[in-house]
């Protein structure tokens, strides 16, 4: 069990550390925001998996409900997450914000 | 295990300084938005991660959960702004 | 309380302090005090104080942002400093 | 000047600093603060009042007084920013603006109408409108419930876990605040009223400082739960866990309301038409 | 905390170094920037600091939170002092953050007022306006 | 000398304060407005008469009201001195009363009531001075009657009324607070009361420089007593209608500096300590000097308002001098120059008003003749001349000779020689005055035309006064017999 | 019930401040006569209570029934219990005499007026009334808040006075909060008497004297001491008329009673004896204070920001006397409290009406105002007595014990400056009072000479229910002067130190 | 002044719940939907099933429930539609799971690619979904938004998308399975 937490959370991590990287290395913003969108929910996904997992170890009635609440904190985060990102899309594009592109000459 | 979540919480932390820098260097407001938000989301884990290193989790999760649910408010917010005012300084 | 991760949010406090009033936008100023606040609760999370936190979280997030935010819609977000 | 106070400020620093010499280790676990006043908290809770959560019994009943000031500043502020903020006369500009649902024309009306357009075919929208968004909308729509919820569970178990009355009122007018943010601070409005947000603060910290008269009307001293218990039928100590409960309710009730009701007014900038 | 042996004595207090730093950035704002929304930001840092400090009193090494561990058959162990963190910096950091918010509400609400009059946020706008009627 | 309580006293002084109801009430009808005040005088003079019989019983009438500050009660003992104070000011109320009437209406001023009330509140003040048991009810009535004043002062409201009365206030108001009030808290703390005793509640407690340094705090604190060089509100505040100014410079405001020099010299320093230290002399010359130049001044003034004004400083000094002398004669002389300057001075000033009222004349230059068209009036202000230089057969004569004796006792020729000098100058500066009125043709042709006095109001209280000052020449009782009394009450100055 | 007078003291406003909250939505003619009540109950309690105090020694309350370290107590000696009836006293009265003032400017918002109004009130007497430190700094905030926003709601440049005073307000109580942690992090206690006997083996830590001195500037930005002022001037001079005669002369001073309460009975004098550099210190700031706040008061143009000015200046006069180091200038320090909330409450209560019918209290629009408001004016020219100190008003008599005190110390800057400020109110008072008894002559032709009549002003005096309450704060000027006698012997001397010599 | 309206946001005529003013759907129904979610969810929370925590439940089920539940169930639901989604969801989720993972080890590649800036191209399209319920549109713009490459940028009521794509090959894939799957589980093939 705990080699299955520890891995999960090991690639809870890859994934934040990939959103953390992206939201750094992309060039603008509608650009970041995938990574910043994406891979943040994925990772808390599995970290707070990861997580729940490690709750049930012990399993008690207790337990089962942190887990599921831990599990609830997911869902909502799957609600919530999209539609931030596509509230900060949304408010980049009334914004007026200027998106990167791709110089022509690069386009396959 | 709790040397695990250590280290964990240790790494979100170093992932949030590297989320940080897009919230304070920018460039535009947007981009903080971005950087802060992506702050939110590691603060969520770590919270459940403190729980854990404190073998409290399940006082810890209401935290989360609260913090999930509402970080989304403040995000909303400074995006209905920029729908409103547009504009970007 | 966790002194290892209260080390590393403590640097990252002070630098989101600094970076809130250091942006010209009043916007951007509002939204990095909300990080501020979020930061803030980790650390009373970290330190034990669950209840702090909570508050912190409940109104870091859900209202003090958003009043800011309010605030500066109504009045002007340049600001010279 | 911007110089001069940066070294005055690094000078005070300095001397703070110089004082933390003084103190007790961070964390020490025989620090004078953790062996005079609070050791009595930590194992007399459970006995005195029956909340494993010792800072809600510590809040509301050992300090409890403060807590009903702490609230009463709640209270105080939703009242300031009500008292500086709010006005009556109309923003400049035309009164309303209708968008025809199916056409998308706008119509501005110089006046308010003696009859407000029917709702399935016009929209009263802002002046600085945007869209509504779909999305937004229906996920809001969907999780206020959850988070109405979440606030009034937070509410009832801040014995148990941490949290209690403040930070689920907090939830619960970010909930509203959420609404007001998503769909438009009128339809937030229709569902919680300026009246209504005012009379719920006040009544929320009426509800606290009530039940504090009430123990004195019993003949104990203010905010003594204890006196209560013959009124609930229950032992002194659940009394007092009972106490501490619809003290609680007192300050989500205030809280929300006045959450609530400084958002509107910051917002709308006091006019409560149109907000963020 | 089996590592808090190897912090360094001088560590000790970093906490509280962090709160005197973040102390003087709040007060250096509300001092010295000039737009009123800054200041407010200022000052809430300010209050912020002065939290950290309190609930840094309250931090007790090997403790846990200030929630008694309880089953639901009402047994629980005996409770000792060193196990908990010490409550009471805590419910008087409740009030003092309550009070932050209050005040955040009434300033923001007095730099809207302001605004309101003289249309700008910035001080010496303002008192330059006020100076020349 | 044994204690009586009795609230007389306090009855005394508030009883002109009780009558500012009925003459604000009755603003609207001028006859019943002075009925009012003359009532208030009348019972008042009745009041403070009524306590004579137990000082000339040899006893004191104390009455104590509130222990506001341990050792300084508001309190009020009336002793000899006081008595005769008290006396000379509530009997010249009634004068100045009638004469007032007469002056205003005949000038038909405005804001007639406010001047009564204020008048009202002065006399209170000046009771109060004069029945004060110790020095903090002494400094009380004393700022209350430079407040009370002011309004007075100022009464014309224009800007020269305006600059006087800051002039006035700067003097008054600055001295004591400035210095009288630091005295007054200092010798508290030496002493620990500030009850005034015979031999003086200061006598053994303060060491020589400090009390050299309280006392001239104390009489340059007290600038009514107007001695140089804080003495130059006097002049300014000839601005004030006439009974003012006649109230100011004969009853109330100038003598009760006097006499609260008198008090502090006798009740707070004691003769006692001032001689041991020599302090009187210093006083003394200092009050020589101010007699010397004022009268200097004074022969110089054109303004007859003000050529009285400079002789008052001059005339106020001498009291301090006598006083000063810390010989009996000489506090003899100087307590009982209160009493007939006062009859003496007030006969002149209304004089002044009177000739004011009739011709509008305020110059000396441009009154000649004029004892063709006012008899009466020259008249009287004859015997007030005569009285002041001192002269027989006015009242002034008689402290004035106190005065000489008082130099004798002392011992000082120096001073005698001041006092004799002096005369001559009050002869010089009055004199001609009179000599132009009668003995030179009148300026004006109108004058010829025979006697016009003006309204009776304005020409008889000054003739009553007059022949006061006459009477006390024949009959000085019962003031000299006060001054005696008082005088030999203070044992440690015989 | 009277042993529950301690409670009823803050509770029975609070309540009545929600109830009025509650009219103010629904029935907004209640509110004047709910917020009426409240503060009736609070003022009799507050009376009750002194009468308690006076006849029977201190009296405690334990709030909840816990007892003192762990509870909150309440803890009332002579000194707060008559502090707390000149709080209640005043603004009591002062409520009375907003009616008109409210009606007139802010109709449609009676009932949030009210409640701030009385919220602040509450406030007060909770500091007054408490014995725990932190209990004190939740009150504080109430007043403060309160307070930004009453001073907020005035018009021009009011709003951001107030912010201004909000951000020092905040700072100070945010200070004194830190100094509480400071005390709480070497002790582990906040309340007061058990601070102070845990603090007596500390007297030497450098801990214990930085939280005395935050705790101290704190107060001094709160009370506006002279460096800490800048706030103050503009806030009380374009405050709404009864929001600055109810903060101007309560605010300052309930913050100097804090101060001495801090210095009396958590610090001791042992304590503050051993400061002595910060004495000195303190001496000649409130030196400075004094001699400030006159002169800045002497360049001012306008009534109430010439007020707010003497204000600064009589807060270093309290400052001072309570540093003074004995126990006749801190009698003088808590008399003067007293006598200067009245005295303060009388002049900016006059000045409230003056603006209620002129609309203004620039210098040159109270030409002729001795004739068209004669008791307004003849109050205002009381209450200038008194801050004068003149006797019989009350300010002499503390300002008597404050120079006797600066004498005994040896203090002579002080005394000087007490003199020397009471020299300048003179100037001050006489000044205004000239302009409004000779301006209406020098204006208009054929006055200048002395024949002519005063131009006819119609009386115009302010409306009854201000005027009664101004006449009230005037007569009180006087009563509380001949009250000082047993006002020391009972009230003061019984808390004075036996440290003080 | 009010902002022209942009040509993607077209309403239908009966998005009455716009205004906010109509509550087209009596309390109770709604009251009678939403409680039994709200008490689910809340015994999830609680994990206390004394009387009185459960009475406490009730009563905030209720209340929430009565005051919000119609901004949950803004109009009667179909109870066949919801039978079908309560049914098909659970199959939805696994497979949009996938799809996520999916996304994000592609913007994971993306991400650490040394030479980024050449893979990516991000660029807006456009499109029309058929889908028609709001609900099946929102979870189709969310899953869009969390799946490879694209985020939702606009989505009118009456099925026009935006969507931003990170590349090219993103794209592509729009509206493709997802749609198809999106009206499946909404039941609205």
């Amino acid at each position: 069990m705990d080699w299955v937490v520890t891995v999960m959370l090991a690639l809870g991590l890859v994934f934040f550390t990939g959103a953390a990287v992206g939201i750094l290395r992309f060039p603008d913003f509608y650009s970041r925001l995938h990574p910043a969108g994406k891979m943040d929910t994925l990772g808390s996904f599995l970290m707070l998996a990861a997580l729940a997992l490690q709750e049930l170890s012990h399993f008690t009635l207790d337990n089962v409900l942190v887990a599921v609440k831990i599990m609830l904190i997911v869902v909502f985060y799957f609600i919530a997450s999209p539609t931030a990102t596509h509230a900060i899309v949304d408010a980049g594009l009334r914004a007026g914000q200027g998106a990167w592109h791709k110089p022509p000459g690069e386009r396959p | 295990m709790d040397k695990i979540f250590l280290y964990a919480g240790l790494a979100l932390c170093a992932l949030m300084l590297a989320s940080l820098y897009r919230g304070v260097f920018g460039p535009t407001v947007l981009d903080r938005l971005i950087g802060v938000n992506a702050i939110g989301s590691k603060t969520t884990v770590l919270l459940v991660l403190v729980g854990f290193l404190f073998h409290r989790e399940d006082m810890f999760v209401d935290i989360a959960l609260a913090y999930a649910l509402l970080n989304f408010v403040a995000v909303l917010a400074a995006s209905r702004y920029f729908q409103k005012r547009g504009g970007l300084g | 309380m966790i002194w290892q991760i209260d080390l590393a949010v403590l640097v990252l406090v002070v630098i989101c302090a600094i970076g809130a009033l250091a942006v010209k936008d009043l916007v951007g100023a509002s939204i990095l005090f909300g990080a501020y606040s979020f930061l803030m609760c980790i650390l009373w999370a970290v330190m034990g104080a669950v209840d702090v936190a909570f508050t912190e979280a409940s109104v870091g997030a859900g209202v003090s942002t958003v009043f800011f935010l309010a605030a500066v819609f109504r009045t002007s977000r340049r600001s010279k400093d | 000047m911007k110089l001069i106070s940066l070294a005055l400020v690094v000078l005070l620093g300095g001397l703070f600093m110089a004082a933390t010499a003084d103190f007790p280790d961070w964390g020490d676990p025989a620090s004078p603060a953790s062996v005079h006043v609070s050791p009595r908290y930590i194992e007399k809770t459970m006995e005195e009042t029956s909340v494993p959560n010792i800072v809600t019994a510590v809040l509301a009943d050992y300090r409890g007084y403060d807590t009903m000031f702490e609230t009463a500043v709640v209270f105080t502020a939703g009242v300031a920013c009500f008292l500086l903020l709010r006005r009556r006369d109309p923003r400049p500009g035309p009164e309303r603006i209708y968008r025809h649902q199916a056409t998308g024309v706008i119509v501005e009306m110089r006046h308010k109408p003696a009859k407000e357009p029917a709702g399935e075919v016009f929209a009263r929208i802002d002046d600085d409108w945007v869209p509504h968004d779909l999305i937004i909308m229906n996920v809001c729509r969907l999780l206020i419930p959850f988070i109405q919820l979440f606030g009034l569970y937070v509410i009832a178990h801040g014995h148990h876990s941490p949290g209690g009355g403040f930070q689920g009122g907090v939830i619960l007018g970010a909930s509203i605040i959420l609404l007001a943010l998503s769909w438009d601070l009128r339809t937030a409005m229709g569902r919680l009223s300026e009246a209504a947000t005012g009379l719920m603060s006040a009544v929320g910290v009426f509800i606290y400082a009530g039940v504090g008269a009430m123990c004195l009307a019993m003949g104990s001293n203010f905010l003594d739960y204890e006196a209560l218990g013959p009124l609930m039928f229950v032992d002194p100590v659940h009394a007092r866990s009972l106490g501490i409960f619809f003290v609680e309710l007192g300050v989500g009730l205030a809280v929300m309301a006045t959450m609530v009701l400084i958002y509107k007014n910051l917002a709308s900038e006091g006019r409560l038409d149109q907000g963020l | 905390m089996d590592m808090a042996q190897y912090i360094p004595v001088l560590l000790t207090k970093y906490n509280y170094w962090v709160y005197i730093t973040l102390m003087m950035i709040g007060l250096w704002a509300m001092i010295a920037k000039n737009n009123l929304v800054k200041k407010i930001i200022g000052m809430s840092i300010f209050q912020t600091a002065i939290i950290l400090f309190y609930v840094s009193i309250g931090a007790k090494y090997g403790a846990t939170i200030p929630i008694l561990r309880h089953g639901h058959n009402g047994a629980h162990e005996a409770i000792r002092t060193v196990d908990y963190i010490n409550p009471l910096p805590h419910v008087l950091m409740l009030t003092a953050i309550v009070v932050s918010v209050a005040t955040l509400g009434v300033a923001l609400a007095l730099s809207i007022r302001i605004h309101r009059r003289h249309r700008t946020l910035e001080e010496d706008d303002i008192l330059t306006q006020l100076r020349e009627p | 000398m044994s204690l009586v309580h009795s609230i007389v006293p306090l009855l005394a002084v508030l009883v002109s304060l009780a009558a500012l109801p009925g003459i604000i009430l009755a603003r609207g009808r001028p006859n019943l407005r002075e009925t009012v005040t003359f009532a208030a005088a009348g019972l008042k003079l009745i009041l403070v008469a009524s306590l004579l019989p137990y000082l000339l019983n040899g006893q004191e009438v104390a009455c104590d009201l509130v222990r506001v500050l341990p050792g300084a009660p508001l309190a009020f003992k009336v002793d000899a001195f006081g008595l005769l104070f008290a006396l000379v000011s509530s009997s010249l109320w009634i004068v100045t009363s009638a004469y007032s009437i007469g002056y205003m209406r005949g000038l038909d001023e405005h804001s007639q009531t406010r001047y009564y009330c204020f008048f009202a509140v002065a006399l209170s003040a000046t009771i109060g001075v004069a029945f004060s048991a110790n020095l903090f009810t002494l400094y009380l009535f004393y700022e209350m009657l430079s407040l009370a004043t002011y309004p007075l002062v100022t009464h014309h409201q224009d800007a020269e009324a305006r600059t006087s009365g800051r002039k006035y206030l700067f003097y008054i108001m600055g001295t004591s607070i400035g210095l009288a009030l630091p005295a007054m808290i200092i010798a508290y703390q030496q002493a620990g009361t500030l009850a005034f005793s015979p031999a003086g509640f200061l006598a053994g407690k303060v060491s020589p420089l400090m009390a050299g340094v309280l006392l001239f705090m104390f009489i340059f604190g007290f600038a009514k007593a107007g001695m140089m060089p804080v003495h130059s509100w006097l002049p300014a505040a000839m601005v004030a209608p006439t009974p003012v100014s006649a109230l100011l410079h004969a009853v109330a405001v100038v003598k009760v500096g006097v006499f609260c020099i008198l008090r502090v010299i006798t009740g707070v320093f004691g003769v006692g300590l001032l001689k041991s230290l020599d302090l009187g002399l210093a006083v003394a010359w200092v009050a020589a000097f101010t007699i010397i130049v004022a009268s200097l001044i004074a022969l110089s003034q054109d303004g007859l308002k003000r050529r009285l004004a400079f002789s008052t400083i001059g005339q106020l000094s001498y009291i301090v001098l006598g006083l000063a002398l810390l010989s009996p004669k000489g506090m003899i002389g100087g307590s009982l120059h209160i009493a007939m300057h006062a009859f003496g001075k007030i006969t002149l000033f209304m004089c002044a008003g009177a000739i004011f009222v009739a011709t509008g004349k305020k110059n000396i230059s441009e009154m000649t003749g004029i004892g063709k068209r006012m008899p009466w009036t020259m008249a009287a202000f004859l015997v007030g001349s005569l009285s002041v230089i001192g002269l027989p057969p006015a009242g002034g004569f008689i402290s004035k000779w106190y005065l000489v004796l008082g130099c004798l006792q002392a011992g000082s020729i120096g001073l005698l020689v001041v006092l004799l000098v002096s005369s001559l100058l009050n002869a010089a500066y009055f004199l001609p005055i009179v000599y132009r009125a009668y003995f030179k043709p009148p300026s004006e042709a109108a004058w010829l035309e025979g006697r016009h006095e003006g309204p009776a109001a304005a020409w008889v209280p000054p003739l009553i006064t007059a022949a006061c000052s006459l009477i006390l020449f024949f009959y000085p009782q019962p003031f000299l017999r006060l001054a005696q009394m008082a005088v030999a009450g203070l044992g440690g100055g015989q | 019930m009277t042993q529950h007078f301690p409670a009823l003291l803050v509770t029975a406003p609070l309540l009545c401040a929600l109830l009025v909250s509650i009219a103010g939505w629904l029935r907004p003619r209640l509110c004047l006569p709910i917020a009426l009540v409240g503060l009736g109950v609070a003022t009799l309690a507050a009376t009750g209570m002194l009468a308690q105090v006076l006849t029977s020694g201190p009296i405690g309350y334990r709030l909840g029934g816990w007892d003192p370290p762990w509870g909150i107590y309440y803890f009332l000696d002579q000194l707060n219990a008559v502090v707390a009836a000149v709080v209640a006293w005043v603004a009591l009265v002062n409520l009375a005499a907003s009616h008109r003032a409210v009606q007139a400017d802010y109709e449609d918002k009676q009932g949030p007026f009210y409640t701030l109004y009385v919220l602040a009130v509450t406030g007060l007497l909770g500091m007054v009334a408490t014995g725990d430190a932190f209990n004190l700094y939740v009150l504080l905030e109430i007043s403060s808040l309160t307070g930004y926003a009453l001073i907020g709601l005035g018009p021009n440049r009011a709003p951001l006075s107030s912010l201004n005073y909000l951000f020092l307000g905040t700072i100070g109580a945010s200070f004194y909060l830190l100094g509480v942690g400071y005390l709480y992090i070497v002790t582990g206690s906040l309340n007061m008497a058990d601070l102070a006997e845990l603090l007596k083996p500390l007297y030497g830590s450098l801990a214990v004297t930085t939280a005395f001195s935050l705790i101290v500037v704190g107060l001094w930005m709160k009370m506006a001491f002279f460096p800490l002022h800048a706030w103050l001037p503009n806030a009380y001079s374009q405050a709404p008329g009864p929001a600055a005669s109810l903060l101007a002369p309560l605010m300052t001073k309930v913050m100097v009673y804090v101060m001495i309460r801090m210095m009396l009975s958590v610090f001791t004098v042992d304590f503050v004896g051993t400061q002595a550099v910060l004495q000195q210190a303190v001496g000649w700031l409130a030196v400075a204070a004094i001699v400030a706040g006159a002169l800045f008061a002497l360049a001012q143009r306008d009534l109430k920001r010439m007020l707010a000015y003497i204000v600064v200046g009589e807060v270093g006069y309290m400052v001072g006397g309570a540093w003074l180091g004995n126990r006749i200038g801190m009698t003088g320090a808590v008399l003067h409290l007293i006598n200067d909330a009245v005295m303060t409450f009388c002049v900016f209560l006059a000045a409230g009406c003056i603006f209620q019918k002129i609309r203004g209290t620039a210098f040159e629009d109270l030409q002729g105002l001795f004739k068209k408001m004669p008791w307004t004016m003849a109050a205002l020219a009381v209450g200038a007595l008194a801050i004068i100190g003149v006797p019989p008003t009350c300010g002499f008599f503390s300002k008597w014990y404050l120079i006797r005190g600066g004498l005994e110390a040896g203090h002579w800057g002080f005394v000087c400056a007490l003199l020397f400020s009471s020299l300048v109110n003179v100037v001050l008072f006489f000044r205004l009072f000239e302009i409004a008894f000779f301006e209406p002559m020098a204006e208009g032709n054929g006055h200048g000479d002395h024949h002519g009549h005063a131009p006819a002003v119609a009386i115009a005096e302010a409306p009854l229910s201000m005027l009664l309450p101004l006449m009230a704060a005037a007569l009180g000027l006087v009563a509380l002067g001949l009250a000082t006698g047993p006002l020391v012997k009972y009230v003061i001397t019984p808390v004075m130190p036996t440290g003080l010599w | 002044m009010p902002q022209t309206q942009p040509p993607e946001d077209r309403y239908r005529a009966e998005a009455d719940l716009v205004s906010g003013q109509v509550r087209p759907v009596k309390r109770i129904y709604s009251f009678l939907f939403v409680f039994p979610t709200m008490l689910a969810l809340w015994v999830v929370l609680s994990g206390r099933f004394d009387a009185f925590h459960l009475t406490l439940g009730v009563i905030s089920c209720a209340l929430v429930a009565f005051f919000s539940g119609d901004l949950f169930f803004p109009r009667p639901p179909h109870p066949q539609q919801t039978f079908i989604l309560w049914l098909r969801f659970p199959i939805y989720v696994p497979w949009l799971m996938y799809q996520i993972v999916l996304a994000n080890l592609h913007l994971l590649y993306l991400t650490f690619h040394p030479r980024m800036p050449e893979l990516i191209d991000p660029h807006v399209i456009h499109f029309r979904s058929s889908l028609k319920s709001e609900l099946a549109l929102l979870a189709f713009a969310n899953s869009i938004t969390l799946t490879p490459g694209t985020i939702t940028v606009r989505c009118s009521p009456d099925g026009d998308f935006a969507v931003h794509a990170i590349d090219r090959a993103s794209a592509q894939a729009l509206p493709g399975e997802m749609e198809r799957r999106v009206a499946h589980t909404f039941g609205e093939d």
